[in-house]
């Protein structure tokens, strides 16, 4: 039991570092999906266009930009694997499928987090939003938890399309419903670190706890769940 | 009987849901039955 | 003489399309068994059977004692694969490519070192992305991956192809001493010549069916 | 019409007639013979086809995963736990948009509007959205094990999925924004005939669901039959090219 924790160890760590290193030397994520997340920033802005309606949603569109622009992360973090069929050797040379979860799940979670702090400073920014130190504090709390709900979930269902090759559309029909209770939970307890439409800060922590009992369910049944998903 | 054309309608729309999923599976079910041999419909 | 492969009837399906119709296959250990055949013929099928990585729709199949038909997954330790595809992340350097192979199965650094020196993508190249080699020095690459992953079955489609001269004598030479060391090794290849003076066993594969062999 | 040739058998078919004179039955019970209720008048007539379509969807949804943990857990992996996981999923979808409808219908009448962003009617919509995912993942292709493997474990996440929406969207409506509608069986009396209707239809769409089970269930298996015919065909072509 010991050596296949040691195992896992060892693959996570390697997944994870090879998937930042190839982010680090692609700049994918610097050089398109933020630029994406920004456009949708600003045409939520011609959509909704009044300043104080933008000031109360400015939460629910810091979440969403955030998981549309997830969908394009996890579809690029399984093209990498399969361009060149690595998947595949990766599945041939026995590779703990636990420590390729993990790794790639950390992978999406460090490039998800980078993410929603471009989206925060744009948001205060553009939106004048104006949140306490307390506020500051609750935002990077929901974010760290919702972030890492995000990343075990989005690894998962990125698997799929991964393992049912060609199939990548199916992904946001599948990932989305199953990360409602996130958006949910991370925009309620945004909008109270806020302070939007008058919340109080204390009403968003049981928003996080929310979260966490969503990262921890879907971390538990990724790890279990993963090893056959990406198996053809 | 007020609102009948609503409450009549959720009636006639549910039935005629059904049914046409009904007749639709068991339409199939003759044409392939026709075409398969019976070692293959183990419920007869 | 030991059983490293054995397969009967198996049919394998590829999107709906059977790849293989019905092959069977013995190999023993330390063979070189080449499979010869057309283009389509199921070659790369055979392979990715024995590799566990496409399941037997009918028939048995077995590999080092493990069957295929149960648990598949559990025969890819002791094998090696190397497919038309290199398996390489292009947006990575050569060594970073070779290390990350290593670090899945615990190979230290220094087998990486030898098995790049090996392959000769030492030296200039090792710094190269994997996008800005040529076909040739990526297969070199990937082969570097595969030595350290030190597997007692290996399964090689096409592996002479675009490689040099240097390269495809480097690999026969490779191929031997895996071989003498106890490992058995099965390759596809339609370009028999190299592959012929290599392999102890030709077995001809047509129509995803094995449809002769020849010492 | 004989049975041999389609997905009928005697029983089914008895069950096919008493499904029918039940739900006859349901109709003229639920628009005719049942009583107007105090507060909703005559829109309390909606609840007959409602409700029993919501819980029919519940059952087909819950039979769906047991057969996905069945085939999962099951060493023989036998497919037909696959093919009534898949079979009882299509049926709960077809139902869950029926009670989708009829329930914004009602809601029109009670509420004066088809939709509100409710509790029940949200986690509903999302229960629905889920499960064409499910039937697409299905569809993905491939060969039986790989589809039963796949649709199993999409069954098994859906209901990890489900109570959590569930739970967050009543969260959501409970604190956000104290619930303005209150739930429309609440406000209803039921006398005796009319709990007798609803749990007439109970039962009668529940035998409507049995029926179409069996008969969706027969045709997965004469779908893959056919698919089979079509590899067995497909690999006596294959074993052709290898003469010439």
């Amino acid at each position: 039991m010991t050596s296949r924790m040691q195992t896992v160890r060892r693959v996570s760590l390697a997944v994870v570092r090879k998937d930042l290193r190839i982010e680090w030397s692609s700049k994918v994520l610097l050089n398109q999906v933020a630029p994406f997340s920004l456009v949708i920033m600003i045409m939520f802005a011609f959509a909704l266009d009044n300043e104080g309606i933008l000031q109360r949603v400015a939460p629910g569109l810091v979440w969403l930009a955030t998981l549309f622009s997830m969908l394009v992360i996890v579809q690029r973090s399984f093209a990498v694997e399969t361009a060149d069929g690595a998947l595949d050797a990766l599945r041939v040379a026995g590779t703990e499928p636990l420590g390729i979860f993990i790794g790639k799940s950390l992978a999406l979670m460090v490039q998800l987090l980078a993410l929603e702090l471009m989206l925060l400073a744009i948001a205060l920014v553009l939106y004048a939003v104006e949140p306490t130190a307390m506020g500051y504090a609750e935002t990077f709390a929901t974010m760290l938890i919702a972030t890492i709900g995000l990343g075990f979930v989005g690894t998962l269902y990125g698997g799929l399309g991964a393992g049912a090759r060609g199939r990548e559309t199916l992904l946001p029909l599948l990932l989305l419903p199953a990360v409602a209770p996130v958006l949910i939970g991370a925009t309620r307890a945004t909008e109270a670190a806020f302070g939007s439409g008058g919340a109080q800060s204390s009403e968003g922590w049981p928003w996080i706890g929310l979260l966490a009992v969503f990262a921890g369910v879907f971390g538990a049944v990724g790890a279990l769940a993963f090893g056959p998903m990406i198996e053809e | 009987m007020d609102h009948a054309s609503f409450i009549i309608g959720s009636y006639v729309l549910t039935i005629i849901s059904v049914a046409a999923y009904a007749i639709s599976i068991v339409r199939r079910g003759r044409k392939l039955g026709a075409i398969t041999s019976d070692d293959d419909k183990p419920w007869i | 003489m030991e059983t490293v492969v054995e397969l009967s009837g198996v049919v394998a399906v590829l999107s709906n399309f059977p790849a293989l119709a019905g092959i069977d296959l013995v190999v023993h250990r330390g063979e070189i068994v080449l499979l010869h055949g057309p283009n389509g013929a199921g070659k790369t099928s055979v392979l990715r059977v024995c590799a566990g990585l496409l399941p037997i729709e009918r028939g048995e199949g077995s590999v080092m004692g493990v069957n295929l038909r149960t648990h598949r997954e559990s025969v890819r330790e002791q094998v090696g694969l190397l497919g038309h595809s290199n398996g390489l992340y292009l947006e990575l350097t050569v060594t970073q490519n070779v290390s990350f192979w290593a670090s899945t199965v615990g190979a230290t650094e220094q087998e990486v070192a030898l098995a790049m020196q090996r392959m000769k993508i030492d030296g200039r190249l090792a710094h190269v992305k994997a996008s800005q080699l040529s076909a040739g020095q990526r297969r070199r690459c990937a082969l570097a991956s595969l030595i350290v992953r030190r597997a007692s079955l290996w399964l090689l489609d096409e592996p002479h192809a675009g490689l040099d001269t240097a390269g495809q004598d480097e690999l026969d030479a490779i191929l031997q001493s895996a071989v003498s060391s106890g490992a058995t090794v099965v390759l596809a290849s339609h370009e028999t010549q190299r592959s012929r003076l290599l392999a102890t066993r030709v077995v001809k594969v047509d129509g995803g069916l094995i449809s002769g062999s020849e010492s | 019409m004989t049975t041999t040739q389609s997905t009928a058998t005697p029983t089914t078919q008895k069950l096919g007639i008493a499904t029918a004179i039940a739900v006859s039955f349901l109709v003229l019970s639920g628009l005719i013979f049942s009583a107007e209720d105090v507060v909703q008048g005559s829109t309390v007539r909606m609840m007959y086809v409602h409700v029993p379509s919501i819980w029919v969807a519940y059952l087909a949804f819950g039979l769906t995963a047991l057969c996905s943990a069945v085939y999962v857990s099951n060493r023989s992996r036998s497919l037909i736990w696959d093919r009534f996981a898949g079979a009882s999923a299509e049926i709960g979808v077809l139902f869950v948009a029926i009670s989708l409808v009829t329930g914004s219908l009602w809601g029109r009448l009670t509420w004066g509007t088809f939709w509100v962003w409710d509790a029940r009617l949200t986690s509903t919509a999302f229960l629905f959205i889920t499960y064409i995912g499910y039937l697409a993942v299905r569809r993905l292709g491939g060969t039986f094990t790989q589809r039963a493997r796949r649709s199993a474990i999409m069954a098994l996440l859906a209901v990890l999925e489900i109570p959590l929406v569930h739970f967050s969207v009543n969260l959501w409506r409970t604190l956000h924004q104290k619930a303005s509608i209150a739930d429309p069986n609440a406000k209803v009396q039921l006398d005796g005939f009319m709990l007798f209707t609803l749990f007439w239809g109970l039962v009668s769409f529940s035998m409507l669901f049995a029926w179409l089970l069996i008969h969706r269930q027969r045709l997965m298996a004469l779908e893959d039959a056919v698919q089979d015919q079509g590899l067995d065909r497909a690999i006596q072509e294959r074993r052709t090219e290898a003469g010439r």
